[in-house]
């Protein structure tokens, strides 16, 4: 990709960027229900007061002016987004957004590129392996397993296997991210044990695209294995090593390269479900928090940070993309 | 792990807190410092919900007298920080966190160190009532040497406000008896905000335990060993554990990983549990609380009492019941602004027993409805007298599913009686919006808490949440106009009821003479109210609540009536014994905070190792 | 004399409405150094029959009979491990669409190497380098700009001849040439078949090409074949295949084409469709659309024999021959 | 007519799509003539709750004594229903947007896509919970609205991509030099092309919107409707304690199932659309 | 012959192309490019791939605008024609392109392809009407039996059939003129000629004009025997006169070059040691074409007025030509003459 190229895909992604600063801020301002409301009752139960005095205090702490207009909320909201700030909680006065995100987004991260990783790695090996091996059994099986996952909501999936594995079995922690009796660190230990707490989280979604993957590779792969430099290689004496390593494995992956992006989305879309199912303290579980107390400022926030990312990841693929076939001289 | 010399003795608690780094160590700020503030926080008295006990937490005495209230605190009660907790403390948290209580009080004297006389204002409340607001009140949640700075600025503004004259003060319940008009209110709050986020980042309080940990999922706590009943505290640490729900909650009770969890589930789930594992144990004791729908009297028809009695003896609240909360008790009376279990001691016995009965009947039912016009159409639906037949719409708050199942059965049970109605479930944040609106609301039923007293029972409490409260709102009671000529009236309610023994008055204006009443007057005016409210059938109590804890004792002793366990299988029935019934009760932290460890019930058992 | 020979093949591709005999009963041998071309129609099995000389037939098809030698190996038989290493050193192939045949996204540099050391794993890299650049250069190319060049950047005439070098990489003793310049204009097919002419000149490699245009064939073959539906119908020296060809069909084909020279009221299409090999026609493949076809030929298939120095299969040479017989 | 003939006969073929047809064939049969045979009773029997199937019970009964087969019956019509909607709101939508960028191009197409990759790059599900509070789903139609609020830049661009590829392509460039109208070029040029592209994607979206809608009912964000399979899932795993009870595992696994096999037979069913509705991939 | 159909006049069409660096230039695929074409003629354009002929195919369709210079149709400049005049161009010229799996929609049978143009355009009434009317298209251009062919789906054709089907449908709208570009490149070798027949009979018996665009100078000569060929390079045209004479005669060296590569058909002939009057092979890109002539760079005789200017189309001994030098340039013959002599 020539300089030229790259500076003008950069310029379309930061306009998509500021579409989407445009069309959360919309969104958030569009949500009914209020945060006073759900709040207030709350907070009359907690400290022993009558509802009409907890909606005072509640209306008093809330850090949100609703009598605001929307425009002058929106300057303000976009002059503090320039500064890098995403905003304060509306109900928790002494947090930001950009905390918050800090401290969740490691734990999604950590989740989700080990899960991306995995599933990718194993369905592009399967992908390959169904692709020369059309009649062996690994083909129908692997067939048959992603219709069924595909047919299962990761949810779903993730309620099953927290019955199974944490509630029945108990071989894993129903929640959590790490023993709490462990000091976070770079010891093994902990280490460990962070991987011990993400390993339903990630089964969850390794075991929701490992089929996709393989089904994609293994389309393809065959795609790949009709081509005729194949058939030229064979000729040209070379092991079939070589050939599935440098030719199939090279070539079909290409066109799976962009889809990273789009699987890493679905993933910090659908951590609200997940994450929450887990008690995972990942952005999914604080976007999901923050819906219960309908505070707009990390909703959206949060929003436009995984908004972010989708493009980022998309920016990132492309260039990817770009890299590894030779062939893309990114047009437009 | 525990391969190390001393082993730790550690009790294992189900909670929730916000999680960090929602977190922070103000008691005030949103969330709190969740169930850690049972082990962290105390007052100088600590109320026990349902039975009304106090025990003294803080406090060596406190003297409930007709003007004042003398306190006398324990010479050995420190912050955790070391700092000894004095009188200043309790002043600092009145002055920032003017609770309910301080509507009666005059003045805060400090005697000394440990030792202060509250004032009240004249007129002097019962005292009973200043006992129950005082006990409801966590005193030691405000270090005056961390938050000085917002105690003293809070402080100095109440000194700028003018005072409430007596009869003002009956109806308008100023803080101290003060006019706190809108700009103090203001600077008041501003003043409020700055303490929330001052911190602490660990919370600081003046309990057994303080917290040292906190993650996503647990919190951990440790004992401090210079409280001032540290001998009697049996555990090293405490751990709660948050299993965001409650299938995960009943995983960790049954594998051992939890103690004690809060709550009764469905039958099934309690009966399937208990007999998988013999460590555990499930109490049940009665809830202040009922869950039961409101009717909208802004609706056509709902307007009408003998209406509302029809719907009310159309539902069969036993089916009801065996759904919503199987160990539930089903009231015959209807909606009655008490607590059901609790109307015994709070009304006149002969009222008592004069109480309309709206046991299940649908023959009454239908009698009623033809005797107000309507009639029933080939296809078994009423007709009102003008010939329409109904389409009801009952709302309710769909994060709640323990309320959401009984109206699920009330509108199966409305429509198969002929008058057809919808759940709508609808999320909190705009239920209440919807069910209260000021154009008269959305839905012809709500369903929510009803009968309620949280914090004591004492009826005023929950009386006035009939009529002024949220409850109020539901049920669309008439008021005047927000314009109305006379300023004193606006938005308050219209609403003249006259009482069995004949006695028409203003509801709006006896209630605020209530807690100025003594025992015999306030009982003959909640004996008429409750009356009236069960008469007019505003609403309809299902059933009250039974709730319960689950308990594993598989490393803890010491359990209420330990030697009857297996004898129930780990199944305890609700006990008929009063004595027992507190006992269960007190094992709940949310009604009874930690009695039972400061009482040195629990103990380790021997040879314990988890962990 | 013939480096090359294949005897009775015959390859066969199973498919859902049949088998289809994509190569029948072939025989025929490659004199060696020299270029022997093979001409037909698009789909006459030209390239499949190319393919069995080095044991590659694509899938689903195989080698259903018959022999196939090659400097003395005889094919078939090769263990897989020596078919990989048969496979280029002896016989090499520049194919249709050279486009296709180059890894997309390996640079042609590395694409030489890679191949061979798979070859000959125990060759300096500097070596191979050596050998790619020299090779480069005798098809006329700037190494120093297509090695480090991925394919798609280079024209067609120029990957036709990396190709080329390509394929004379591991020094084979035959190059089959599949259609090499099909996509290619006139002046880059001159181009390619003077560096291939030169190439059959200096080494002696002996080379089979494949082409569906006779006039090509006339420029560059010593050996002309001809391919009907999966079958060799006459094979022969070039110049009496166009002086005296034998069979109707490289007669017809002959004049089927125009061209700058002939006159063009002498030129005539071949009637009929092309045959659909899943309904081969019995007998003679060519019957329904040959003006001589007799009642032999829709029953009988033609042997393939020689007639006056060259092969034929048709039965309008079956007196003659006996005539022969008898007057020899 | 003989074109409905030909496509159930390559779909018969088709093993997989034909046991897709059938699965999908019940369904139907469930969604429509269902709730006519099994009448929904809800009265709470809580003697014989939890009970396992039985010829009176087909799938037990739930924790209050009712019959689990019927719920499932009755919340088929709804969950299907909105599916089915959100797919057409979805493909009328997705697709018209889709057609206009391709065909027409430049402008109109650099702002279309830019809105469509915009709402790609913001995930739906948060946003359907945002809707989902915003728009008060009050029935099938205002669920579908907001599943597909979200579901049409996917399909968009998609097609899009179909129709610059078929625009480029000769028998399109034809169309502008005999001078046909741009309706002939749209209805019968285009449509027959990508329509087994958009019927598969049909069922595409109607999966998502599905397993959208159950997702907003776990999530308790839509009106509560006892025998929808997400709430009756949310029931069940929430509150009953079917995870706790042995008994209940019927209850929790009957939703889950259903819409496990409901996707199956979509799924199945595709695979052979393609062939069934393109002439060319016939024999 | 009479008054033109089309006129081209200076001609130039520019894409945007990228450079080696993808960077964005204009590449003027026709230079400055006129040509007259005539009622019922036949034209046949040939030049080496990517030198413009495809897309001067589709200016003279009215696919392309010229960027610059004029294209008159009936003598009117087809830019700015309305309605019916409109019509009638479009009508009045079609096209036919090089894939003919292409150029049928896959989805629709050979039937409802013809059809929609004759429904379109009123030019039948009725389905009874239309169906009698595509019959005899299909019998024009040689598909009989019809019925055998004309409920078929494309794939279901060979490329041959195929192509006949779009000779019907271009006949279909009665034009004056079909540009016809490669029709015969992806057909079978032994079925060429019967589509260039056919394109010669429907040339004399309806009078329609072929434009035939091919990188096949055989082709070429057969279809155009009495007719005009015009050789392009890099989007000009570098020589036009009659068939037969530039055949015997070629003016230009380009070519000259381009006739002594075909290879002729025996090898008497065709192994005949000659060098091609040609520098390079390579042909430079379009992005950045030589200055001047463009072929200078590969031309033998080419001087430094060569680099310099641009080459006007002029007179030569017959048609016209682009070159300084086509008097000085060798006059160029076929091997033809000595290989027929001795045989
Ligand atoms: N994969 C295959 N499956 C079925 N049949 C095949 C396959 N590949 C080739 N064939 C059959 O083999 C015959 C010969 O094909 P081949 O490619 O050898 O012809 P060719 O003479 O090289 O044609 P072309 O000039 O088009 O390259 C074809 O007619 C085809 O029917
Ligand atoms: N729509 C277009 N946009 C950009 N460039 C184009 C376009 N059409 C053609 N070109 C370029 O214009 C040049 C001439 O193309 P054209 O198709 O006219 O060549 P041609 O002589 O027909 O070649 P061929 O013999 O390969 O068909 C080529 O370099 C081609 O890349
Ligand atoms: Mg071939
Ligand atoms: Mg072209």
């Amino acid at each position: 990709m020539s300089k030229r190229v790259f500076l003008k895909r950069l310029a379309s992604a930061g306009i998509t960027l500021v579409l989407a600063v445009i069309l959360t801020f919309i969104l958030l301002r569009l949500t009914p229900g209020s945060a006073i409301d759900q709040w207030a009752r709350n907070y009359a139960n907690q400290y022993n007061i009558t509802l009409d005095e907890a909606y005072i205090r509640v209306a008093a702490m809330i850090n949100y002016d609703p009598n605001e207009p929307i425009i002058s909320q929106f300057f303000r909201y976009v002059s503090s987004l320039v500064q890098g700030d995403l905003g304060k909680s509306m109900v928790h006065q002494a947090l930001s957004v950009n905390d918050i995100i800090a401290s969740a987004l490691p734990w999604t991260l950590f989740v989700s590129s080990i899960a991306l990783a995995v599933s990718f790695v194993i369905g592009i090996f399967l992908g390959v392996m169904m692709a020369y091996n059309r009649k062996s059994w690994l083909d129908p099986i692997v067939s048959v397993y992603s219709v069924v996952t595909n047919a299962v909501p990761d949810f779903i999936l993730a309620i099953l296997l927290l019955i199974v594995f944490s509630f029945s079995l108990g071989w894993f922690p129903v929640n959590g991210a790490y023993n709490f009796r462990l000091t976070p660190g770079l010891n093994l230990e902990f280490v460990g044990s962070v991987f011990y707490y993400a390993t339903l989280p990630i089964l969850t979604y390794v075991l929701t695209m490992i089929g996709q993957w393989a089904l994609m590779m293994k389309g393809s792969a065959v795609g790949v294995l009709g081509e005729d430099y194949i058939e030229a290689a064979k000729v040209r004496g070379l092991r079939e090593k070589t050939i599935r390593k440098n030719y199939v494995q090279k070539n079909a992956i290409i066109p799976l390269v962009t889809q990273l992006a789009v699987f890493l989305g679905a993933m910090l879309g659908g951590a609200i479900l997940v994450e929450n199912l887990f008690q995972y303290p990942g952005i999914g579980y604080y976007m999901g928090e923050a819906t219960r107390q309908r505070d707009y400022i990390v909703m959206q926030g949060i929003l436009l940070f995984i908004a972010v990312s989708m493009i980022v990841a998309n920016f990132i693929a492309d260039l990817l993309y770009s890299k590894l076939d030779p062939r893309i001289k990114i047009e437009e | 792990e525990s391969t190390t010399a001393e082993k730790k003795s550690i009790y294992r608690v189900e909670g929730e807190w916000p999680r960090p780094p929602l977190f922070q160590g103000n008691y005030f700020a949103n969330g709190g410092v969740g169930t850690a503030a049972y082990f962290v926080f105390e007052g100088l008295v600590q109320n026990v919900r349902m039975v009304d006990d106090q025990y003294l937490r803080l406090a060596e005495t406190v003297t409930y007298l007709d003007d004042r209230i003398e306190i006398k605190i324990k010479e050995d009660a420190n912050w955790q920080d070391g700092t000894p907790f004095t009188s200043k403390d309790v002043w600092a948290y009145y002055m920032l966190n003017r609770t309910e209580a301080t509507d009666f009080y005059k003045e805060i004297e400090l005697i000394d160190d440990k030792t202060l006389t509250i004032h009240l204002l004249d007129p002097y409340p019962n005292k009973e009532v200043i006992r129950f607001l005082f006990g409801a009140d966590l005193h030691g949640t405000v270090p005056y040497h961390l938050h000085s700075e917002y105690v003293d600025r809070a402080a100095e503004l109440l000194e700028t406000a003018s005072t409430y004259s007596i009869d003002e003060q009956k109806i308008k319940k100023g803080k101290f008896g003060l006019n706190i008009d809108e700009d103090l209110d203001g600077e008041l709050n501003e003043n409020w905000n700055y303490f929330l986020k001052s911190g602490p980042d660990m919370p600081m309080g003046t309990g057994p335990y303080a917290v040292s940990r906190v993650t996503s999922s647990d919190m951990l706590l440790e004992k401090q060993e210079d409280y001032y009943r540290a001998d009697d505290i049996a555990f090293d640490q405490i751990t709660i554990k948050n299993p965001g729900d409650g299938a995960a909650g009943y995983a960790l009770i049954r594998s051992g990983q939890l103690n004690q969890f809060d709550g009764t589930p469905a039958r099934d789930i309690l009966e399937s549990l208990v007999s998988m594992n013999d460590d555990i144990v499930h109490y049940k004791y009665p809830d202040p609380a009922s869950i039961g729908m409101f009717f909208n009297q802004s609706m056509e028809h709902f307007d009408q009492k003998e209406f509302r009695q029809a719907i009310s003896y159309a539902i069969d609240r036993e089916k009801v019941r065996e759904v919503g909360n199987n160990y539930g008790q089903v009231p015959t009376t209807s909606i009655t602004g008490v607590v059901p279990s609790q109307l015994v001691n709070w009304i006149d016995e002969g009222i008592y027993d004069e109480l309309t009965d709206y046991t299940y009947n649908l023959g009454q039912a239908e009698e009623i409805l033809y005797e107000l016009g309507w009639e029933r159409n080939a296809q078994g639906v009423w007709e009102d007298p003008d010939g329409h037949t109904q389409d009801y719409v009952i709302g309710v708050n769909s994060g709640s599913l323990n309320m959401v199942m009984p109206a699920q059965i009330v509108a199966e049970q409305l429509t198969e009686f002929g008058l057809p109605t919808r759940l709508l479930a609808v999320d909190g944040t705009i239920f209440y919006k919807n069910a209260e609106n000021e154009e008269g609301g959305l839905y012809h039923m709500s369903v929510d808490y009803i009968d309620t007293a949280w914090g004591f029972t004492y009826p005023w409490h929950s009386i006035r949440d009939v009529f002024w409260g949220g409850q109020s709102r539901m049920m669309h009671l008439p008021r005047y106009a927000s314009d109305h000529e006379d300023f004193s009236k606006r938005g308050k309610l219209d609403l003249q009821l006259t009482s069995h023994d004949g006695i028409t008055f203003d509801v709006e204006e006896i209630l605020h003479h209530i807690p100025y009443m003594d025992k015999e007057e306030y009982t003959a005016w909640f004996s008429r109210l409750a009356w009236l409210i069960n008469e007019n059938a505003y609403g309809l109590n299902f059933y009250q609540n039974t709730t319960g804890t689950w308990m594993n004792r598989s490393n803890i002793s010491g359990l209420p009536y330990e030697d009857e366990i297996d004898q129930y299988g780990g199944d305890m029935p609700l006990m008929e014994d009063e004595a027992k019934m507190r006992e269960a009760l007190e094992t709940n932290l949310f009604f009874a905070g930690i009695i039972p460890f400061l009482e040195g019930r629990y103990q380790p058992k021997e040879g314990d190792d988890s962990e | 004399m013939s480096i090359a020979a294949f005897e009775n093949v015959s390859v066969q591709f199973p498919t859902k409405l049949g088998v289809v005999t994509a190569v029948r009963n072939v025989s025929l041998s490659l004199p060696k150094g020299k270029i022997t071309a093979i001409v037909g129609e698009s789909g006459s099995g030209k390239s499949t029959l190319a393919s069995t000389l080095l044991n590659h037939v694509i899938s689903p098809g195989k080698i259903a009979k018959g022999r196939i030698q090659v400097a003395g190996k005889d094919v078939l038989k090769l263990t897989k491990q020596e078919l990989r290493t048969y496979r280029w050193s002896e016989v090499a192939m520049v194919f249709q669409a050279a486009q296709n045949a180059l890894n997309p996204v390996v640079k042609i540099e590395d694409q030489f190497i890679e191949t061979y050391k798979e070859h000959r794993p125990r060759t300096e890299k500097d070596v191979i380098k050596k050998k790619t650049i020299e090779l480069l250069q005798y098809v006329n190319l700037d190494p120093e700009r297509v090695m480090g060049a991925y394919p798609h950047e280079l024209s067609g005439g120029m990957k036709q001849r990396v190709m080329i070098a390509f394929s004379l990489l591991l020094d084979p003793k035959v190059l089959v040439l599949d259609e090499p310049t099909t996509a290619l204009d006139v002046i880059t097919q001159d181009y390619i078949f003077s560096i291939l002419e030169r190439i059959n000149k200096d080494m002696g490699i002996t080379m089979l090409l494949l082409s569906h245009d006779i006039s090509i064939v006339a420029r560059a073959a010593d050996y002309m074949g001809v391919m009907y539906a999966g079958e060799i119908v006459e094979f022969g020296e070039i110049y009496s295949m166009f002086d005296r060809p034998k069979h109707p069909y490289t007669k017809m084909l002959i004049k089927a084409v125009p061209s700058l020279i002939h006159d063009l009221n002498e030129i005539k299409p071949i009637p009929g469709t092309s045959p659909n090999l899943l309904k081969r026609p019995s007998g003679c493949a060519f019957h329904p659309r040959c003006p001589f076809a007799m009642d032999s030929c829709t029953s009988q298939v033609p042997e393939f024999r020689s007639v006056h120095g060259q092969q034929v299969a048709c039965h309008l040479y079956d007196q003659e021959l006996n005539h022969e017989v008898v007057g020899g | 007519m003989q074109a409905v003939v030909d496509f159930f006969r390559v779909i018969v073929r088709n093993r997989r799509s034909f046991i897709g047809l059938i699965i999908c064939l019940f369904f139907i049969l469930m969604a429509t003539v269902g709730p006519m045979l099994f009448p929904l009773d809800m009265s709470v029997d809580y003697e014989n709750r939890y009970e396992q199937p039985s010829f009176k019970h087909w799938l037990g009964t739930d924790y209050g004594g009712r019959d689990v087969w019927t719920q499932v019956v009755h919340g088929s019509q709804e969950v299907l229903l909105i599916g089915l909607l959100a797919g057409v709101i979805t493909l009328v939508f997705g697709a018209s947007l889709g057609i206009v960028s391709g065909l027409i191009g430049g402008k109109v197409d650099t702002f279309i896509m830019m809105i469509t990759n915009l709402f790609l790059t913001i995930p739906s599900l948060p946003v359907f919970i945002i809707l989902a509070a915003f728009l008060s789903i009050q029935d099938p139609i205002s669920f579908a609205l907001v599943l597909s609020a979200w579901s049409w830049p996917g399909l968009t661009r998609a097609v899009r991509s179909q129709v610059i590829s078929l625009k480029e392509r000769e028998f399109m460039v034809i169309c502008k030099v005999m001078d046909l109208s741009l309706y002939h070029i749209v209805v019968r040029e285009i449509m027959p092309n990508i329509s087994s592209f958009l019927a598969i994607n049909y069922i595409l979206i109607m999966r998502g919107a599905i397993v959208g809608s159950v997702a907003i009912m776990m999530l308790g964000l839509a009106p509560y409707s006892p025998t929808n399979w997400g709430q009756m899932l949310n029931i069940a795993i929430t509150e009953t304690g079917g995870i706790f009870n042995p008994n209940g595992y019927i209850y929790i696994l009957s939703p889950i199932a259903c819409l496990a096999l409901f996707q199956l037979g979509t799924i199945f069913f595709a695979n052979g659309l393609d062939e069934a509705m393109n002439p060319r991939l016939r024999k | 012959m009479t008054k033109p159909i089309m006129q081209l006049e200076n001609v130039t069409v520019s894409f945007e192309g990228r450079d080696g660096g993808g960077k964005k230039v204009q590449m003027d695929v026709l230079q400055e490019l006129s040509l007259d074409i005539f009622s019922g003629e036949i034209l046949a354009i040939v030049g080496e791939s990517g030198c413009g002929k495809s897309t001067l195919g589709k200016v003279l369709a009215g696919l392309h605008r010229p960027a610059e210079g004029t294209y008159r149709y009936e003598g009117q400049d087809s830019v700015v024609l309305k309605g019916k005049e409109k019509k009638a161009f479009r009508l009045g010229v079609q096209l036919i392109q090089q894939d003919s799996y292409a150029a049928l929609n896959p989805s629709r049978t050979i039937f409802q392809s013809l059809k929609a143009p004759l429904v379109a355009h009123r030019l039948t009434r009725g389905a009874k009407q239309t169906r009698k009317r595509v019959t005899e298209l299909l019998e024009t251009v040689g598909l009989t039996p019809v019925e055998q062919f004309v409920d078929k789906f494309p794939h279901q054709l060979s490329g041959g059939q195929r192509q006949r089907v779009l000779m019907a449908r271009a006949i279909s709208l009665n034009p004056r003129v079909i540009i016809a570009d490669e029709p015969v490149s992806m057909v079978d070798v032994s079925l060429r000629l019967s589509i260039l027949n056919l394109m010669s009979r429907l040339n004399k018996e309806l009078g329609i004009a072929f434009i035939y665009i091919t990188h096949d100078l055989a082709t070429a000569r057969f279809i155009a025997q009495k007719g005009r060929l015009a050789v392009m390079y890099l989007g000009r045209i570098v020589e036009l006169s009659e068939v037969g004479l530039m055949m015997n005669q070629a003016q230009h060296p380009y070519m000259q070059a381009l006739l002594s590569a075909v290879p002729l058909p025996h090898p008497k002939m065709a192994k005949l040691k000659k060098q091609l009057p040609i520098k390079g092979y390579e042909v430079p890109k379009l992005t950045s074409s030589p200055t001047g002539c463009h072929f200078h760079p590969r031309c033998p005789y080419a001087t430094e007025e060569c680099e310099r200017e641009t080459p006007q189309l002029r007179e030569g001994k017959h048609g016209v030509v682009a070159c300084h030098h086509a008097e000085r340039i060798p006059v160029w013959t076929l091997p033809h003459s000595s290989a027929s002599s001795s045989s």
